[in-house]
């Protein structure tokens, strides 16, 4: 579904992704490991355009989108959940999740998947009116996946979701991953919870320094102890 | 040596409609090419940007140059400090359209104004107010440009009673209203419609009011100064039957086919971009210093401004002889009050006023 | 009485004058947060433009009242693009020196390229007409002037509130990136809100140049300044606040014009501002403002 | 693992204050010194002309400064600051001017002013006073808002304060020239005061005031919850900015003996808020570099714009263009540099960064 | 030490805190936990004076802080860090941290002879970066530079909301040591806000567990996570403490 080849990403003199070559079959959950700094959101932030690849393809469904704007990125089936929430905190509950559904035009199936995502976190119901920033960090968190599904991408990036989650949301979340999984979307996950994200991964990259040092099943991450730890770091 | 005379004119910001530059340049020029015997004018001209404080600090830059006469923006917070530091060089501050007191009340001894102070323009238009019949007249008074909009209008109301009329009321506005319809309803209101409004505002505020007040289907008279004296005026009131029963008194006959009119229109095929009555002030303004540093035979600063004060005056644009050996600081002259018909401006009267408020 | 009533319906013109034009930069404001001091000519260049099109022969009131909103749209666009892109985001300070720094521009051109005197414009004169009921005398402008501030208010508040490209410019006011993470074309988006603001802009050039019949090189700044403060009395970002703050100016101006005694008329500016300050002591987030205590959330 | 887990926080001297005094005097008068090379420059060759354009230069440079303490340190935007300009330059007018003067200009003067004159220092402090009462009226009201509401504020203080120079004709004389104000100082004294006025600012910066002022104009939440008392630093702020400008006020009088109140109104505050904006508000340094090259930069084009005539060719006149330039600059400014020329280090903090550099 | 009482807060229709209550000794490092929006940032709020609580009191080694402002909070000893990172970005990271020492040396004297900004510096490894502009800072240092500036008020309570959020294992570890050294060294009373349930155990000697705005469990670390009801509303049935 997704190919990525010799990604690179500079932010001026520094280089946060360094010829990163990864791809994600349809349907597939991949999990996106590694330490801090190791270039984990700058490889999703320019898989969606925020930031502009310094070098390499990336191709969606057979289309080369390297040089395709992150709107029309989002309109062809992709989007993320962007690290650090990124809610409107001036607009409320409700339009934050209207306006992650601005590029659908059916109405009836936009109100529908609202209602999924209240029942899923009752407390956005609670607060449906209310202005997303004033939401505590948790909340926010859920609002800002829940708003990036409202697109009903093809593949979803996800940018650690269990950031300043309570460890039951936490479970949750990942449920509901294994779910949408089940109903065939494809994802990309990135997490500090690495026990999470295996729950349902089908195959693992760590990435450190911006490199990526290990491709494959979650099986052989275990294996590979010495991955583990750089993982985990120290 | 050559006649240097520099002129801080206000190009832009709100005096630009009441240059005097072009008319001064085409006067240099023409004597220029006369070279009848006089010495050569030097022109210098700048915009001072109707700001009082560039206006002092392009006086010194002229006197530097070694001018004799010079000007500035045409109201005493410029020309006052550039009299002053005029005194030393001995040279004269000649302000064509200057029509305020303060310079001769300041005790300077180096100023000229070309124009006729304001108590001389109020009592003329009282005069050719009164004249027509008008009886009772609402003023219009702003403090925005000193005296000349809010003490005029007052002059002007003292005379006009003196004379036998009545001031019904007196409205407040602000420089650039644009909108008067508050102070048109005030007169509305008034128990007996006054068969006069008299105003002292600029273009195009005062336009837009003839506009007003014909559309709110006021038709008595509207009087004014100077500052209507601009072809602007008709532009912006748009229909000629509006403009019936608008006087206003300035500074010379204009639009009738006065020698005024004949020295723009000569001008205006020559070239020069002039505009209307200020023009023909500035022209005086440079007329003047020829002549006196002609009789004189000198463009020392000092002796010419002795000259310019010479018993006799001497031939100008906007009259025929200009003195200002009676009063030192102004000319005595006949003060035009404008009128129109049918859109065409009419002259209503053109004698000096002898009832005049405030001076001396 | 008559007096009085014919006094309030001149306070409601003047108000919906101010509101028209604080609308404008309300819109904008609540985009991108900018203090667009510019506003003011953009009614200019759409007033300039009429002048012009007026002077090279036309004489259709209507092709002049298209052409001065079309001028001015696409005026706040051009704005945008070159002046205003650069500085989305920057702090409020930086937005609103850029904006005064395009202000001067903008009038200087106009003096270098028309003149700097008063130019007369006549052509849409007619739209200026004194209509009579009983000893009421309603100039045609003033109520066409508060039926197209009221119908532009309640446009917008709907426009911004509910449709999807409103909600993306509220968001875009915080967070460009993400919104283009949403899918949508956010720079097309942006210039919407101009494009709205600057109609807005050449609406009330319409009526000013009906009004006044010239143009002058600052025509619109001392308006600006006063929608600026209607703005921030409403309740800045807040268009309804806009326009609430817009009447509310209109009505301590005209009601000081007659209320106070004459020899203290000079005043009326200063009680104004005296006025506005006591209201923004008693609410300094504006009369429609939320007052949201924050706490370490950010709204 | 970059946090030391060592076993005591050291128990070492106390720091001294932000900075020390020393420093920031010497970093001041480093700043000054352009200033002062310009004015010493000007007064011993260049013609009496410019001897005038210095003057407002540095009447403008002292504005600038003024304003550089409150919107540098506060970060708001102030539409207000030549209200102080207009009450010192009055102040000195009313008080200082001869009686015989008064008798003509505001014979109807209450309190009996126009019988008095003070000597201009006396005249000055009193003015000074004046000045600082009014500031710290408003200053109360300011220092209670943020934001846009401040400057709103400020605006109404211009242009209350300009309504009552224009009103109150028999204290002011209205929109007519206030003259035969005592003409007693110089380019020198200007000049000097200046230098004063920009170490002054410096200092203030960098105090622990200055440094509390400007972490609260970035996180009002986290100063807050650091102990900064940001409306009391706003206050103290805004007043000395306010005693600044009226420093200015009194000096312009002072040279040019004739005043009005249109000088001190949008005009002095356009021009002088892009003067600091252009340099960058952030330093003191910016404050006296934008005020360097905007006077020079505009008097450049303003001698090009009235239409001159270079090599016998007549240029045509070129109305606006100075206008035109200035807000090119501005915008361009903030597009590609906005924190202004000087971005946020003072003159001494870059030549020390160059010669460490360098070395 | 802190002692909040039946502390109250509502927004509009949410009531954020009903008759909240904690204690905290000086030495004593106390973790608040709870599910998301239960009230965990509002109630530091409350106690830093960030928001002013509509009922209760709060009072800290016997000073009554109910409803007074941020500023004073902090100058009677309150440090926080904030779950959204707050730093004067454009002043440099000594200026960060100067600014809350320039407070502690005009108020709290005793505590201020205790600091040296450079040891401060050195010891949350920042004095390679004294002279940086804090918003340019990676994520990581600004946490610690966070807390930095907070420890150079000589702090009498600490509240840090959310300091290992996004920091991995290794990182988390290092900030529960250093945390532990503040304890030690300076003995201020500790609040530590945290979903990262390993860090929370590791370092607090008791927990005080929010539930929709209410306290619905508090005491030592071990016998907190006995409660089956903190179990419930916080970790879900099937996860194991
Ligand atoms: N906007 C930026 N400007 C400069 N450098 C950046 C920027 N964003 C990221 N970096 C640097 O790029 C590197 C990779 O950062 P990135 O955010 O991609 O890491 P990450 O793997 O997502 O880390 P984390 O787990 O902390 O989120 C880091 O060294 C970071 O400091
Ligand atoms: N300023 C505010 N305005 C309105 N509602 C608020 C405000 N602050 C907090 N709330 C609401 O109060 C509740 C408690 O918020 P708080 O931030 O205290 O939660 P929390 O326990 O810190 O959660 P998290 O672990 O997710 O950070 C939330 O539901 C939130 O929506
Ligand atoms: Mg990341
Ligand atoms: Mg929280």
């Amino acid at each position: 579904m997704l190919t990525v080849e010799n990604l690179t990403v500079r932010y001026g003199a520094v280089t946060a992704v360094r010829d990163l070559s990864l791809s994600i079959g349809h349907g597939e959950l991949v999990a996106l490991l590694g330490p801090n700094g190791a270039g984990k959101s700058s490889t999703i932030n320019a898989l969606t355009g925020l930031v502009d690849a310094a070098a390499g393809r990336i191709v969606l469904d057979g289309r080369d989108i390297s040089r395709t704007r992150t709107e029309d990125r989002i309109r062809a089936g992709l989007t993320s959940t962007p690290e650090g929430r990124h809610i409107f905190a001036n607009l409320t509950v409700a339009e934050n999740l209207r306006l992650g559904a601005a590029t659908r035009r059916d109405p009836k199936g936009v109100r529908a998947d609202i209602d999924r995502f209240l029942a899923l976190f009752p407390v956005l119901s609670q607060r449906y009116g209310q202005a997303a920033g004033t939401l505590s960090g948790g909340e926010q968190q859920m609002l800002a996946i829940s708003r990036s599904l409202m697109s009903r991408p093809k593949l979803l990036l996800l940018d650690e979701p269990s950031l300043g989650l309570a460890p039951k949301i936490v479970v949750q979340i990942f449920d509901f991953i294994g779910q949408l999984k089940a109903e065939g979307l494809t994802l990309l996950v990135v997490e500090q919870n690495a026990a999470q994200a295996l729950r349902f991964a089908d195959r693992v990259h760590v990435v450190t320094s911006g490199t990526l040092r290990y491709s494959g099943p979650p099986a052989g991450l275990a294996d590979e102890h010495g991955l583990l730890n750089l993982y985990i770091g120290g | 040596d050559d006649l240097k005379i520099g002129l801080a004119v206000a190009m832009t910001g709100t005096y630009a409609p009441y240059s005097e530059a072009e008319g001064a340049r085409c006067m240099a020029d023409r004597i220029n090419k006369a070279a009848d015997g006089g010495p050569k004018i030097e022109l210098m001209i700048e915009d001072n940007r109707s700001d009082p404080q560039l206006s002092v600090s392009l006086g010194q830059k002229f006197l530097d140059a070694g001018a004799q006469v010079i000007t500035g923006v045409p109201f005493p917070d410029a020309l006052i400090p550039t009299a002053q530091i005029a005194e030393p060089y001995g040279a004269t501050v000649f302000s064509a359209p200057n029509t305020q007191l303060e310079m001769q009340q300041a005790g300077l001894d180096n100023f000229i104004a070309g124009a006729v102070p304001d108590p001389i323009n109020a009592a003329a238009v009282a005069n050719a107010l009164y004249g027509k019949g008008a009886l009772s007249v609402a003023l219009l008074v702003s403090p925005d440009a000193g005296s000349y909009s809010e003490k005029l209008p007052e002059w002007f109301g003292e005379v006009f009673e003196h004379l036998g009329g009545k001031v019904v009321t007196k409205l407040n506005y602000s420089w650039g209203t644009t909108d008067w319809s508050p102070q048109i309803a005030s007169i509305k209101a008034l128990p007996e419609k006054p068969d006069a409004i008299h105003v002292c505002g600029v273009l195009p505020d005062v336009g837009i009011l003839l506009r007003q007040l014909r559309a709110n289907g006021y038709d008595g008279w509207v009087a004014g100064c100077d500052a209507f004296d601009d072809k602007s005026l008709e532009g912006t009131v748009g229909d000629a039957a509006s403009l019936d029963k608008v006087m206003f008194a300035t500074h010379g006959a204009t639009g009738m086919d006065s020698p005024i009119d004949q020295f723009l229109e000569q001008c205006k095929a020559d070239g020069y971009k002039v505009n209307g009555i200020f023009d023909a002030l500035g022209a005086d303004m440079v007329q003047i210093s020829y002549e006196a540093a002609k009789k004189a035979g000198t463009t020392e600063a000092a002796a010419l401004r002795e000259a310019m004060r010479a018993p006799g005056g001497y031939p100008g644009t906007t009259a025929p002889v200009i003195s200002f050996a009676e009063k030192k600081g102004y000319p005595v002259k006949a003060v035009p009050v404008i009128g129109f018909a049918e859109g065409n401006r009419v002259l209503i009267t053109d004698t000096p006023p002898t009832y005049v408020p405030a001076l001396d | 009485m008559d007096y009085l009533f014919q006094q309030l319906l001149n306070a409601l013109a003047f108000g919906a004058e101010y509101s028209l034009v604080a609308l404008g930069l309300a819109v904008v404001f609540s985009i991108m947060g900018l203090v667009n001091f510019a506003h003011g000519e953009i009614i200019g260049v759409s007033a300039y433009s009429v002048f012009l099109a007026a002077a090279l022969g036309l004489t259709s009131p209507l092709v002049a009242v298209l052409l001065a909103v079309g001028a001015a749209a696409l005026a706040a666009v051009a704005f945008e693009r070159v002046a205003f892109r650069p500085v989305r985001y920057a702090p409020t300070t930086t937005g609103l020196l850029t904006a005064f720094g395009v202000s001067i521009v903008v009038q200087n051109l106009f003096m270098l390229l028309i003149s700097p005197k008063p130019q007369s414009v006549s052509i849409l004169n007619g739209l200026n007409q004194m209509w009579f009921f009983g000893p009421f005398a309603v100039s045609s402008l003033q109520v066409l002037e508060l039926v197209v501030a009221a119908l532009a208010i309640v446009g917008l508040v709907l426009f911004l509130n509910r449709s999807t490209l409103g909600l993306a410019i509220r968001a875009a006011s915080r967070d460009f990136a993400t919104v283009r993470l949403m899918g949508i074309r956010a720079n097309r988006v942006i210039a919407t809100a101009f494009a709205i603001s600057g109609a807005l802009a050449g609406i009330a050039a319409v009526f000013i140049i009906a009004r006044r019949g010239s143009v002058t090189p600052d025509l619109g700044f001392g308006l600006v300044l006063k929608a600026f403060v209607a703005c921030v009395i409403g309740g800045f970002g807040s268009l309804a606040g806009a326009a609430v703050g817009g009447m509310l100016l209109g009505f301590i101006e005209v009601g000081l014009l007659v209320a106070l005694p004459q020899q203290y008329g000079g005043f009326k500016e200063a009680l104004t501002y005296g006025i506005i300050v006591a209201l923004l002591l008693y609410r300094p987030e504006g009369l429609l403002g939320r007052r949201a205590e924050l706490g370490d959330k950010e709204a | 693992m970059e946090i030391s887990a060592s076993t005591s926080t050291a128990v070492a001297t106390p720091s001294g204050p932000a900075k020390p005094v020393l420093r920031s005097l010497l970093g001041g008068l480093v700043t000054a010194l352009p200033v002062l090379a310009i004015g010493l420059l000007i007064l011993a060759f260049a013609p009496a002309y410019y001897t005038h354009l210095a003057l407002a230069a540095f009447v403008n440079l002292i504005v600038v400064v003024g304003l550089q303490v409150f919107m540098g340190n506060g970060n708001i935007a102030n539409l207000g600051h030549s209200a102080f300009v207009g009450i010192g330059a009055y102040g000195v007018a009313v008080l200082a001017t001869p009686p015989a003067m008064k008798k003509l200009s505001i014979p109807d003067a209450p309190f009996g002013l126009a019988d008095i004159a003070l000597d201009p220092l006396t005249a000055a402090l009193c003015a000074l006073l004046a000045v600082g009462v009014v500031a710290a009226a408003s200053g109360k009201v300011i220092s209670r808002l943020s934001g846009v509401a401040a400057t709103i504020v400020s605006l109404a203080l211009l242009i209350i304060v300009h309504s009552v120079f224009l009103n109150w004709t028999d204290l002011f004389k209205g929109n007519q020239a206030f003259f035969g104000i005592p003409k007693v100082v110089g380019l020198p004294g200007i000049m000097a005061a200046a230098v004063v006025v920009i170490v002054l600012a410096r200092l203030f910066k960098d105090s622990r005031w200055g440094l509390q002022l400007r972490a609260s104009a970035q996180s009002p939440q986290a100063a807050a919850a650091v102990g900064v008392d940001a409306k009391r630093l706003r206050l103290v702020a805004w007043i000395l900015s306010a005693l600044i400008c009226g420093l200015a006020g009194i000096l312009y009088a002072y040279f040019a003996g004739t005043i009005s109140p249109k000088l001190f109104y949008f005009q002095q505050i356009f021009m002088t808020l892009a003067m600091l904006i252009l340099g960058g508000m952030a330093t003191v340094t910016g404050a006296v570099t934008g005020v360097i090259v905007l006077s020079v930069g505009l008097e450049f084009i303003r001698s090009i714009e009235s239409g001159v005539s270079i090599g016998g060719i007549q240029l045509p006149q070129l109305l606006g263009l100075s206008g035109v330039a200035l807000g090119v600059v501005i915008v361009l400014s903030m597009a590609f540099r906005p924190s202004g020329i000087c971005g946020r280090h003072e003159l001494d903090e870059q030549l020390a960064r160059f010669f460490r550099r360098a070395r | 030490m802190l002692s909040v009482e039946a502390v109250s807060k509502t927004f509009g229709g949410v009531q954020a805190l009903r008759e909240a209550s904690l204690a905290c000794a000086a030495g004593e490092i106390l973790g608040l936990i709870g599910p998301n929006g239960a009230g965990k940032s509002t109630l530091v709020n409350a106690i830093s004076g960030t928001l002013r609580p509509e009922r209760g009191s709060i009072t800290l080694d016997g000073r009554d802080l109910t409803g007074r402002g941020a500023e004073h909070c902090a100058r009677a000893g309150v440090a926080r860090t904030f779950q959204n990172i707050r730093l004067f970005k454009d002043l440099t990271v000594r200026q960060n941290v100067e600014v809350a020492y320039i407070t502690c040396r005009a108020t709290r004297a005793k505590q201020a002879a205790g600091i040296d900004i450079d040891a401060l510096l050195a010891q949350y490894g920042l004095d390679d970066l004294a002279d940086v502009p804090a918003g340019t800072l990676p994520y990581g240092s600004q946490r610690r530079l966070e807390i930095a500036r907070a420890l150079a008020l000589g702090p009498s309570l600490l509240m840090l909301d959310e300091p290992a959020a996004g920091l991995n294992e290794g990182e988390s570890e290092a900030l529960a040591m250093a945390i532990e050294g503040i304890r030690r060294d300076v003995g201020c009373a500790t609040i530590v806000i945290d979903h990262d349930l390993r860090f929370i155990n590791r370092l607090c000697d008791r927990l005080c567990v929010m539930d929709q705005g209410e306290v619905i469990a508090s005491g030592e670390t071990l016998a907190v996570w006995r409660d089956p009801r903190v179990i419930e509303v916080y970790v879900g049935q099937a996860q194991p403490a």
